[in-house]
């Protein structure tokens, strides 16, 4: 075995993550805090108003972004299912606990900020096109995954049964994704292509991605705080934990 | 007499509590099945608003049933209820505190997430109220007659299924009064009338239901 | 106190037993025999009135049991195959609440000590559900210790007790037959039940012993 | 291997054949569902027509939630699952057999009684053919979606909830496509692409979900 | 045969057993011992691979149960708290597709005999939902009978039966150890189990003693 393989699977025990996540959460949440400043300022005083829908276009710095992530959180979980069905890892599961509720925020933030965007742009709150409806699901995903979690009390139990239901809820991603493209709907297509050219102002671009990335490093930030607790309380009875909870009183 | 009352309710609203992940579920499922038909039927709001107050009800109708198959079902299974029928106690007065304690963990909350349904549907203010005034006026009716229906069919196989066509039809006039009075309120007429049937109904309801399916219990209990 | 008239009970076209006439004073203990599919627990239940029997009668103080109804409820704990427990509620709910609907209620003190005695200490939080097997008959039997009614009728007590509980379990039996108590119990593992009055009741050879 | 799988069949129609009332129950809930809502909604027949599809479709959705929400839940609870667990067979054809025991005595009259309720509704021949087709390829595909929240929600206070929250999100697409090609068909566009997207999800479903439903009765019945 | 390495269970933030290994072999019974809740069925289940246990290994024939999965669970009978019995279906019905499930069809010429054997004459044609208590463990047991496993698990098997079926039952497992059988079980009963090798294994007092 390499060395590069061996740490990996050492980062892998909660023993080690723990720290470890403790030295990156005021990294990212810096990280966060200032990309976030710098997409606010360039997407509501540098870029252009849009010629076709006046100022309330701005919302899709922030719609974007936050359903971009809304999927992405559900496949980033459904990796660490898959990792913990097949290698046991306590951590992964643990991973997938602490990325729910902010996925689903997240998925409750899109559908909040596409249906307040849709009143001035549709004229109504709400339809029930492919788009919009895949990602009301993708939110009772997230819900339902959090009931389940909680309904099983054994935890060992409550992890495997949510690892399953990531992996088979996952299928709902690419019909998110694809929804504008096999339905003819109301919501917009893809403007960010794979390839080929953006169809994009270029600031608003740059906005748009300095905005994702904040999102992003704000995800990382949070979920690792949440992780830490939730390591402390699961592995409450390890020696590590005790002798770190007595450290933490003798200081 | 009403310790032993507020004794049931306590239990099992406790034994709702504890598995929170139940209660919210009947929300959702609520809110789903409300969410359904639109995808069934296409996204025009005209034909949607049009619907939405029977879509509403059939929705809370089924959601109260779904909940209610199973009301005596655990106590069957696991002999409590042969306990209640020894109890020194009127045993319509325990099933009462039973189908009070499923209203309140079940019916309640839907009546409060119903507006919020209902605007989906583009519901004008003065139908959201009324729908409202019904459910609050309905959904206790409902649980009370499928009381009788979930009585009668337990311990059979796939009760739930016949239950549900046994007590189906006798929900079906709070169904009716139910979606027509917001109806009547849309189209002007006032659906006043509508509500204080609804409230006939419930009386009927809480004074009949519990006795018929304390006789339906002892029967199935045997 | 407790009389039976000339029962008789049919299951299906199978007529379990007819004509059985006995009576319960207090003090008594009756121990029902008899093999697989005899008829006890159909006996049993039929004198809590959980069952109809086909004809005869059962008498509590020279009244039908049918025309007392709740009355009659109040003076009786039954105990059978099914535990009546709650498996998401903890040991000490599941007491306090059995007893309520029993008619009486009891300090949350009172239900601690009970599960005590019967060995439960330790698991008097955890929901039933994750209890052993042996344990959950524990705490649907810690009813008995809280229990003021005269007649217990028991359908296999002992099943899946461990010896030191069905121990304590006849213990309590036995002070409550000699607290002029009633008990009606049926079982077939070898348990030695000997204070007070025992009778034995035969059921299933056309027999019918007293002891 | 296929003795075993024919034995599961064959015992479970058994079984549902010998409380014959529950396989009419399941029949007239849907029945009792598709007819409630011209009574919730009113009887003006070209809202009626247009809601038709839409309406069959939720309906034959519940109905088969419904009745498949304990699919497991007997075997679990009298032990037999655990003997599933036990068989020298992989467990995934075990599920299969018993869904297609499911799907034949619950999805299949339901698929036969379709059209008569459709006629209720003024649908014409045409739409007709493609509501049933629409329901052959799509009730197994509900059948096998639903058979894995059953499995996860097992033995779970409150699982026929829960699991209506799990597994009406994985159904929806069915309802969509289902739904759709009737409409599609009205419209004149011709629902022939529908009825592909349904085929595969049926493909897709029948490999994928016994081994997910597999996998989590492991889990569930420890 | 069938050996267990250091295995660990945990329920709850409970320890059940730890470091417990032992060899089952062929020929051989292993009476588990220990008071109610000290893990006798979470051990049993575990050895079914039905339980998936915190740390340790249970191997058969030198390989990990869970690698062979199928493989092993042909060598395995168990029979557990719940009876895995059909209600809907009659006793002859049952027999059959439980030994279906177990992976050999037997004639119903065969199931008969073994219904009959396990004093079930007369009942092979009623739905077991309305046998007794124990005509319903006698249809679950009747299984033993037409068993071809080398491996039984048994938990306690002997509840609910009436000294006659008891009887039976020792004998039953007594022949299978003695053909090589292996055998581990449970009870709380005083039950003699003398044939063949009997070793006893105690659960909950943190001790392990051969006999
Ligand atoms: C509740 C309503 C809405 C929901 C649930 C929703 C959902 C989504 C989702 C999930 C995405 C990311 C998908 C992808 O990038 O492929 C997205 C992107 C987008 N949405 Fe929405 N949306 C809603 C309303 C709206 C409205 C009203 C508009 C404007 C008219 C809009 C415009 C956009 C645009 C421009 C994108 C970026 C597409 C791209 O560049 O790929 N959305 N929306
Ligand atoms: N519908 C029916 N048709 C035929 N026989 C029936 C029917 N219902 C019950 N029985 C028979 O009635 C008897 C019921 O016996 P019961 O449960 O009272 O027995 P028991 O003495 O308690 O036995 P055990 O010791 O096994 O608990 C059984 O023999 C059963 O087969
Ligand atoms: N979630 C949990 N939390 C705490 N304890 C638990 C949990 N689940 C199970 N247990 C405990 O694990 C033990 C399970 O024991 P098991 O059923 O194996 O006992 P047993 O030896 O078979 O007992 P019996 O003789 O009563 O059948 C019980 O003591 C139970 O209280
Ligand atoms: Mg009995
Ligand atoms: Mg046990």
């Amino acid at each position: 075995m390499n060395s590069r393989l061996i740490n990996w699977f050492k980062l892998s025990s909660p023993a080690t993550f723990y720290p470890f996540a403790g030295r990156m959460v005021p990294w990212f949440s810096w990280i966060a805090i200032i990309l976030l400043v710098i997409a606010l300022y360039l997407s509501f005083f540098v870029a252009p108003t849009d010629y076709k829908q006046g100022e309330g276009y701005r919302i899709i710095f922030i719609h974007v972004p936050v359903a971009w992530m809304s999927m992405f959180i559900y496949v980033i979980m459904a990796g660490w299912a898959a990792v913990g069905l097949v290698y046991n890892t306590r951590l992964s599961a643990m991973m997938s606990e602490a990325l729910a509720p902010t996925g689903a925020m997240f998925a409750f933030l899109s559908l909040w900020t596409g249906a307040l965007w849709g009143k001035p742009m549709w004229g109504t709150w709400w339809v029930w096109d492919a788009r919009l409806t895949s990602s009301l699901i993708l939110l009772f995903l997230y819900i339902g995954f959090i009931a389940l979690k909680s309904a099983i009390e054994d935890p060992r139990r409550a992890d495997r049964a949510g690892a399953i239901l990531l992996l088979v809820g996952v299928i709902n991603i690419p019909i998110i994704y694809f929804s504008v493209r096999w339905w003819n709907t109301l919501h917009q297509g893809a403007t960010i292509k794979m390839s080929g050219q953006t169809s994009m102002d270029e600031t608003m671009l740059i906005a748009m991605l300095i905005m994702t990335f904040a999102v992003w490093a704000y995800t990382i930030a949070v979920v690792l705080l949440r992780v830490r607790t939730i390591i402390l309380e699961r592995e409450r009875d390890t020696t590590w934990v005790r002798t770190l909870l007595q450290e933490g009183n003798r200081r | 007499m009403l310790d032993i009352f507020r004794t049931l309710l306590w239990r099992d609203i406790t034994l709702a509590m504890r598995s929170r992940a139940d209660l919210v579920a009947n929300l959702f499922f609520f809110i789903i099945v409300v969410s359904l038909f639109p995808l069934g039927i296409g996204p025009e709001m005209a034909t949607l608003r049009l619907i939405a107050p029977g879509v509403v009800w059939v929705a809370a109708l089924l959601a109260s049933m779904l909940a209610l198959e199973r009301i005596f079902a655990a106590d069957y299974e696991d002999g409590t209820l042969e306990q209640m029928l020894l109890t020194p106690q009127p045993l319509a007065l325990l099933i009462l505190a039973k189908v009070a304690a499923h209203w309140l963990v079940t019916g309640v909350p839907l009546v409060l997430i119903a507006p919020v349904l209902g605007l989906q549907y583009n519901l004008s203010g003065e139908m959201l109220q009324v729908l409202i005034v019904t459910l609050l006026l309905g959904t206790p009716s409902l649980s009370l007659i499928g009381a009788i229906g979930a009585a009668l069919t337990l311990g059979l196989r796939g009760g739930g299924v016949l239950n549900a066509l046994l007590v189906m039809p006798l929900t079906i006039p709070v169904l009716i009064f139910g979606a027509g009075a917001v109806e009547a309120t849309a189209s002007g007429l006032g659906g006043i009338g509508h509500l204080y049937l609804l409230g006939a109904i419930l009386l009927a309801a809480l004074f009949f239901a519990p006795l018929a399916a304390a006789a339906a219990l002892r029967i199935s209990a045997e | 106190m407790l009389e039976v008239v000339n029962l008789e009970c049919q299951r299906g076209d199978r007529c379990l037993f007819s004509e059985l006439s006995f009576t319960l004073q207090r003090g008594e203990l009756i121990h029902l025999h008899g093999h697989n599919g005899s008829g006890k627990t159909t006996l049993l239940r039929a004198l809590c009135g959980l069952i109809l029997p086909t004809s005869g009668e059962i008498r509590w103080q020279g009244s039908a049991i049918d025309s007392l109804r709740e009355e009659f409820a109040a003076n009786v704990t039954y105990i059978g195959h099914k535990g009546a427990i709650k498996g998401g509620l903890t040991a000490l709910e599941n007491l306090q609440i059995a007893s309520r609907l029993d008619g009486f209620a009891i300090t949350e003190e009172h239900a601690w000590r009970a599960l005590e005695r019967i060995g439960l200490r330790g698991f008097e939080d955890l929901p039933t559900r994750v209890l052993s097997q042996g344990q959950k008959r524990r705490v649907a039997l810690a009813r008995l210790l809280v229990n003021r009614a005269p007649l217990w009728v028991l359908d296999e007590p002992f099943v899946a007790l461990d010896r030191a509980a069905v121990g304590l379990l006849q213990g309590v039996i036995a002070d409550h037959v000699a607290n002029a108590g009633m008990v009606m119990l049926t079982t077939h593992q070898e348990v030695s039940l000997t204070t007070g009055e025992v009778r034995q009741l035969q059921l299933g050879v056309g027999a019918l012993g007293h002891a």
